[in-house]
């Protein structure tokens, strides 16, 4: 996120991965994201509507997600209609289990509460859920995310007197201390929001900790996705750095690797990004964010 | 049980909020004690250290009106509408003059209440290694685990002068019950020498002993009680009253220039006598539009024994 | 939500508790899972840890019954009715064979599921300064302030390989609500690997989301989900039924004399094939003067946004 | 407590003070406690009546008392309804504000649950309210108090092989480090329960805690009274050691002096206790435990 592009929630939040991977086939599968026969849409790669359906698919088989509002819910409701009804949101607020009667605008909004499985303490939500290791999934937006991994949330500039003053860690720091993994959204893809070192590091990576001597090492692999307008960015294991796993339609690698501010890799199987089927935009636009709060 | 310690706002915030005290006003989004803030604003404080999770408007709106010289928090933006203008103002161009910040994640500031309320020298959490946050602020320490797992990150406990909270109802003694998103109100009360607590409503004593687990906040926890409707507006009241998203809207452009914020605060706290008039000048259509409809809890029981 | 986790007792009690494991049965006085307890003892488990804050006459009966080598606890007295005797004879004479104790203050014990529930690596907490506990159990620990203010003493963490709770109710999925005393049930369920849960009812889910603010164990913590209508008895449920009162003063003569002990297991517990035969055996009657009278909590709104 | 009179709830507890000081006078106040022209009971000292009407007496003017069922809770109902209505009763089971409509039978009674002011978690009893220094008095049982008021209520011999398991801490040395001040009752007066040390230290006094040098030293002033079946001792300052600050009606200086593991001192001003009124034994008797549970 940007300070004119806050975080649309309480916490350092938004995102929305994607999945590469089936991008070939003729799956016939009643399940519709799977279903690749079907009409496809034409939505920029950065729209709101193609992260948040690239973000749905990459929430299939998770079950615990802690994320806040933004493209994180976005994704999260389509992926239940789509590819996981079983996809479980907790929320930094304590909710645990929501069952929404309309779109929440905020990680505290009433319409999470009413009717949850669950409304805990945060001492039971941040120490028992994330600390315990219960969750899978933490998505987080940032300002910057550098080549292994560390995000900035904080500041851009000097930290005494910083260009730009962000809304800091939220729980992001906590977050990715302990979600088995992290998925990012960027909004931009640039060696600004790329950078080969973050200005400040909020939210380490595994990589970054270890080097803390002495200290008792975060259980979460941490970064392990990066979704930006240009492609997909993934961390091929704990200590590796970021690579190019995938470019959006009409995007080149070359592209994707040029603006980025370290020497990119690109891995040897990089795919193109499947296009949002016309029935998930659908879905966004007419059933999930009706009122157009975060599609605009 | 004590005596009923039912107040107004005006001589609670007389009785427990002196220039130059660190303050916390908490609530997650929900049950923020913007009424109480307000009252602060209209005392004209000056030189508090305001303690909050996610500092939301009613900082910056304290901020405007020239009540806060240092902002203890988790997170500097608006729970959904984006930046607070005056913070930046005041961080990124010391205009018009620099704020002092100590900063944590929520878990951080969370656990430095928790260890204020149980008097605890320090609390240790799993967060922090590798991040940059203990550089920059140098509370944030590091304690060796005598079973030799390595180092944690622990925080210091945070003693409010005084904690302010908003919560559904309250008996006329203290005892405060609150449901929906609870946030920090526990802890910061107990870590607090005085508390405050507005309520939606100060319900008789037989209300709140029907179902004592809802009682978050006992009656010895608790300095002053006042019955505030409304008391969280903008923010909002879990089965009372949604929150005003069109005012966090509305904040934003106002939040930007600094003269429409003072104006503002002027018309609206200054220009108000209480949180009453403050509704009274909101509307009765616009308070009609955040009324939500009831949902039922259902009722439990808790038994009785026989004779 | 997940899947129905409901199944019988047994069927839980087979897949979760193992010959040789750490089993925390919680519930302070109240809500003892008595009856998940037998069933152990009907499945003739061995070797087990037990870990209860207060042990109580279900500890004694499982200790009869031969299936715990080791007790970790912070009380080795009955609830109100006296000393558990089979306890007594295992510690002072040795008597069937010794039994093996770590022991800690209630509070200690709380900071203990604490820690293991937040995977911290020591929890602090005020006690033991100038106490010989420290000295007994070497696992209770100083740890230095890093902000000046000396050592405190800490706890490591407790990490059962199952736990085990009763409550008043859980849907089918596994949220689990309860209400009264709670204990150090959710800390107890969260730190360990496998949770099961027997509950007076099981509900439907729409009776547990009508009020979120009572689930205080969220499904994704448990494994199992038994209903088991007067599963705490001889301890209570509040709300459905008291405590037999009646049976605490049997049992002192009956834990006296290990003839009686045992044969008293033989006879209510492998001479019944569940609980129901268990409550059967004990008969209407009794049951009748246990019912407690209504007393109703009381609604709450939780609201609904409208449309 | 010993062995064989173990404490009658879920932590270590029973306990009753007593206020030696106004023994002289003619109140005629129609607070019926401190009206001495009262009719007075001829109950024997080392009676539940007699040591129960003594304990409410050392309430008067106490705002929060911890204690444990039994001769507490006896102590506690009969001072609200004499000496002082605004006691407020906590139990570690989490109830605060207790208004039962039976007498309790134990700290986790139903009865103390329902229609209480507040069901806190374990957590926030004894973190927020013990350890935040809520609490004016414990109320504890022991099998021995020493000379400067360490309590013993876990083993009595050979820590490894005891003669006598008693049944530990239970919240006792929690609450000793953090409650105000600490009210002792004993059932027995002999070098046995009142050696010069104790044969294992539970719960510690302020003076002992301070030998633990290097450690945060507990806020609580640790046992200041102790209501034995002669009289009452008491230990004047933080780190003094206990002396007889009054002897029971018919108990002589020197039985009361004689019959303690060490050189008991007597306060210049020592006193005889009060009676109990014959109001106070019949409230106790016929209106608070009627069955006569606490009563034998």
């Amino acid at each position: 996120m940007t300070a004119d592009s806050p975080s649309p929630d309480g916490a350092a939040s938004t995102a929305e991965p994607s999945t590469a991977e089936p991008s070939t086939g003729d799956a016939t599968a009643t399940d519709g994201a799977t279903d690749r026969a079907a009409p496809l849409s034409d939505v920029p790669p950065h729209s709101a509507e193609f992260l948040a359906t690239v973000a749905a698919r990459e929430l299939a088989g998770r079950r615990r997600v802690f994320a806040g509002v933004g493209l994180p819910t976005l994704a999260v409701d389509l992926a239940r209609r789509t590819v996981d009804p079983g996809v479980e949101l907790v929320y930094e607020s304590g909710v645990v289990g929501a069952h929404p009667e309309a779109m929440a605008e905020g990680i505290a909004d009433s319409v999470l509460v009413s009717g949850a499985e669950a409304m805990l303490s945060m001492d039971a939500l941040f120490g028992y859920v994330l600390q315990g290791g219960h969750v899978d999934v933490g998505f987080l937006g940032a300002a910057q995310v550098d080549r292994i991994g560390n995000i900035n949330t904080s500041v851009i500039g000097d930290w005494q007197r910083p260009e730009v003053r962000l809304p800091g860690s939220g729980g992001a720091s906590d977050i990715i201390a302990s979600a088995r993994e992290i998925v990012v959204v960027l909004r931009r893809h640039d060696p600004h929001a790329l950078p080969a070192e973050v200005d400040f590091c909020t939210s380490p990576s595994p990589a970054r900790a270890r080097r803390r001597e002495g200290f008792h090492q975060p259980a979460g692999a941490g970064v392990t996705t990066v979704i930006t307008p240009l492609g997909i960015l993934r961390r091929p294991d704990r200590y590796g750095e970021l690579e190019l796993a995938a470019v959006h339609p009409g995007v080149t690698v070359a592209e994707a690797t040029g603006d980025v501010g370290w020497d990119l890799r690109v891995r040897a199987d990089v795919a193109e990004t499947p296009r949002p089927r016309a029935e998930d935009v659908r879905l966004l636009r007419e059933e999930i964010d009706t009122v157009r709060l975060y599609l605009r | 049980m004590s005596g009923s310690k039912v107040t107004t706002l005006r001589e609670a915030v007389t009785e427990h909020v002196r220039d130059g005290m660190t303050v916390a006003l908490e609530g997650f989004g929900h049950l923020i004690p913007f009424a109480a803030g307000h009252e602060i604003i209209r005392q004209r404080r000056r030189d508090l250290t305001v303690c909050r999770m996610t500092p939301d408007i009613l900082t910056d709106q304290l901020l405007v009106a020239g009540c806060v010289s240092r902002l203890v928090a988790s997170f500097f933006a608006s729970g959904s509408a984006g930046s607070l203008y005056e913070i930046r103002r005041r961080v990124e161009h010391h205009d018009p003059a620099p704020l002092e910040t100590e900063e944590y994640s929520h878990y951080g500031m969370y656990c430095r209440y928790e260890a204020g309320a149980k008097r605890l020298p320090f609390q240790p959490l799993l967060s922090y290694v590798g991040s940059d946050l203990p550089e920059l602020n140098p509370r944030i320490r590091a304690v060796e685990s005598p079973y030799g797992e390595g180092k944690v990150y622990v925080v210091p406990p945070l003693n409010p002068d005084v904690t302010v909270v908003h919560a559904q109802r309250a008996d006329a003694s203290g005892n405060t019950q609150l449901w929906g998103i609870t946030g920090a109100q526990a802890p910061a009360a107990y870590a607090a020498s005085a508390v405050i607590v507005t309520v939606e409503e100060v319900v008789a004593p037989e209300v709140v002993r029907a179902d004592p687990n809802r009682t978050l906040i006992p009656a010895h926890a608790v300095d002053a009680v006042v019955e505030v409707p409304g008391g969280a507006h903008p923010s909002y009241a879990q089965g009372c009253y949604d929150r005003d998203s069109a005012f966090y809207r509305e904040w934003t452009p106002i939040s930007r220039d600094r003269e429409a914020a003072l104006a503002w605060i002027d018309e609206w706290i200054h220009g108000t006598a209480d949180h009453a008039a403050y509704l009274a000048e909101l509307g009765q259509a616009r308070w009609e539009g955040l009324r939500v409809a009831p949902a039922p809890s259902g009722s439990v029981s808790y038994g009785r024994r026989k004779e």
